[in-house]
């Protein structure tokens, strides 16, 4: 399994059936392909859809229904269709039940940078600070370290951020850590790696709760 | 149906130097017609709102890769590399929102009113000192409406009055657009006669509406793009 | 014909075919009844409407369809329902070529009094602020005097004003009149009404420019 | 469908003392089951926000009548003086706002905004100089969101999932409420099984709905009124 493959593996679980969720671009939009085709789940796209559901074969494609992303999709019976003021009501007035987004940063308190890197990248915000501001769970999925190896993982963010203490978990390719009052805790973690090569690959300080293990 | 105009003269109303919202959110709701007929006409030092710039080649990236827009009010132009460099050679004003406050300011001068209260981005860099307000005993930011000149828009469906049917994703920043510019200009492949829609289900009054562009047909640009499709 | 068939009957030729218009609560939703079958217009009513039109006989009425005023209505082909926000986006963005409203005291300025009498009369503001705030062209439909003959066309208006400086023309059961720079000009009157008899029903001072008489 | 609840069940959710949005504008769109249910329950001190008072003996009014009521936000309540007479007696407590300003708070609430900038009735008495914002030069009256703990809506169609639809001019201040409120109780005289409407049709998504009662039969109350029928 690929790093991506376990983020989105162990994402699903993070759904609670009945729910209202919206998949950040990136990573989280892949989560809907992992999903069993009947789970009960209405996924918002911020682009207007709640209800949006896997991409259809080729022939039965629409190419007036995209996700946030661009990407094709379909939508579940019981869909609905709005515009982008009514589809930021739904979140800003916290009507989505969890926010699975994606990061550059995240850090020890819970402040989430997924926009912006000064003089790199800054193609804009999109739905990003509303989402992360006013979405009751934020679950951030995203690999432990970056391309180079680095902590993605940090005592405090150093790029802008997207939203001040509002992470609520934290998904990536090596452990599952919530953001608590102590800092962060590790509630599950891949059997192979000893706490201390986790600790050495965050720099955030971590506190171990491990209720099991993953493979 | 005075609504009922060509697509050369419905655009030839806009001239250079406007203020110009157009709708869509990547391509579903992008009026292609109309960017492309004013492509031709070549309009110059225009000033665009829509969520993204499209993709490179494509609806709204082709004016700006054309040298027609002085500045671009949007929320994400990640999809379009270009636009991003002609942003950071300074060639592009681009101005970044919020995506559902870029959404609230068009809806706000839409609505006649002039501005709002909000705690969106109220910690982060993107709000400055003069952005806030102390009001009751609260801090807000106040976030001003967006109205323009303009405002390019695709419907699946239109009859002659001006109502509007938007389908898909493809409803996203239109119907706020149809209320916020000063004259709305429309493009749909599907114009029919008053008596057409079930009144409730109007998306957009044809009170907002100033011309209508019937299309004889969708070309390509409104089709997939092969590369959103999963592999 | 009673004061108010006048009123009416004159009031239908201040619509222009095509346009949009609001009528207000009172002496000008009845405006609706002496237009032509086949007259084309959209009449808006602030509850949601947009091609208001006469009621339909009983056994096809909607109990679900009514105007501002309460009264059942039908709908045009080509008719648009929508929310109260939408309805008065209409408004305040300027979209209504017309309204029509009723009037307890207009003045030479243009003033408009029409929704509270200080200690007798104040069932609420409605939908007349914005209306005549926001409207292109505001036509008061008016008794020229009240019920016990005094004035309701004045000088200037005493009681708490719905819009300042709104008004474009006033129609009374006597005379047209337009406010324009140098106050109050009459544009029709009847017959058989003299000006000085004209003036003498009227506190604000008139100008006689009348181009012909009604009868 | 967890949404689908009894009339009982619903209303009993209600505590003594909330603020209580509730739909329509005269007739068209009043929740008279569940307004006869909490009328029935009994709550008191109840804050109301509705466009008018309704009729007497019908809807709104019989809540006011029978002493429940301690606050009334309206617009316009010319057909009823019995509550008119309330109100001057100083039995009710009564707040107008212009129609348009009523709705409009509410959507604001309902946006997840705090107030909005506006310039209706600035010249008139309703303005008090406290409401008044000087802003980048210009002059403002601020008007606050306006939220409540619970809205009672009557769709005309609903599904499983609290997707609603409305018909004729019952729309009018329902779907703003529906976004407003912390707890919105829908009534329908028709619910059925996701999928039964078009996407795009869907006036209020069901993110927004609490729970679904729906409703055997339509009474009475949602008839003609025979005094606005046209002799």
């Amino acid at each position: 399994m690929s790093a991506a493959e376990r983020i989105l593996s162990r994402a699903v679980s993070e759904i609670i059936p009945g729910s209202i969720v919206n998949l950040g671009i990136g990573l989280p939009t892949q989560v809907i392909h992992y999903l069993p085709d009947d789970f009960d789940v209405q996924i918002h796209s911020e682009n207007g859809i709640l209800g949006a559901w896997k991409q259809s074969a080729p022939e039965a494609m629409d190419p007036f229904l995209i996700d946030a992303a661009g990407a094709y999709v379909s939508l579940r019976e019981g869909a609905s269709l709005f515009d982008s003021a009514v589809s930021f009501a739904i979140i800003r007035r916290a009507r989505l039940d969890l926010t699975m987004i994606g990061a550059f940063e995240v850090d020890a308190l819970g402040n989430l940078a997924n926009w912006k890197i000064p003089g790199k990248f800054s193609p804009g915000i999109g739905g990003a600070m509303e989402l992360a501001q006013k979405t009751k769970r934020i679950v951030v999925l995203t690999t432990h370290t970056d391309k180079q190896g680095r902590p993605k993982i940090l005592k405090n963010c150093r790029l802008p951020l997207t939203a001040k203490i509002c992470v609520n978990r934290i998904i990536s390719d090596l452990a599952v850590m919530d953001v608590a009052a102590q800092g962060l805790v590790v509630r599950e973690k891949l059997v192979q790696i000893s706490d201390a090569d986790l600790q050495a690959q965050t720099e955030a300080e971590l506190t171990f709760a491990t209720r099991g293990a993953e493979s | 149906m005075k609504k009922n105009q060509t697509l050369e003269n419905a655009i030839a109303a806009i001239p250079s130097g406007a203020v110009v919202m157009v709708g869509g959110f990547g391509n579903p709701g992008t009026p292609f017609s109309l960017i492309n007929e004013l492509v031709r006409q070549g309009q110059t030092d225009l000033t665009l709102i829509k969520n993204d710039a499209n993709e490179p080649g494509h609806g709204l990236s082709r004016l700006i890769e054309n040298g027609q827009v002085r500045k671009l009010i949007t929320t994400h132009i990640g999809l379009n590399k270009g636009v991003i460099d002609l942003m950071n050679q300074g060639v592009l004003e681009v101005e970044f929102h919020p995506q559902g406050m870029l959404a609230e300011k068009i809806r706000t001068a839409g609505a006649g009113s002039f501005g709002f209260l909000t705690d969106i981005g109220i910690d982060s860099e993107i709000t400055r000192p003069e952005d806030l307000l102390e009001w009751q005993g609260q801090t807000y930011k106040v976030e001003m409406a967006l109205p323009a000149d303009y405002a390019l828009i695709h419907a699946a469906q239109a009859d002659g009055l001006g109502n509007l049917l938007y389908q898909g994703s493809a409803i996203n920043f239109s119907p706020l657009m149809a209320m916020a510019a000063n004259h709305v200009i429309v493009e749909t492949p599907d114009l029919g006669v008053p008596g057409r829609f079930k009144p409730e289900q109007v998306h957009t009054p044809g009170a907002f509406v100033d011309s209508v562009v019937p299309l004889e047909s969708l070309t390509s640009d409104y089709g997939i793009l092969e590369h959103h499709v999963r592999r």
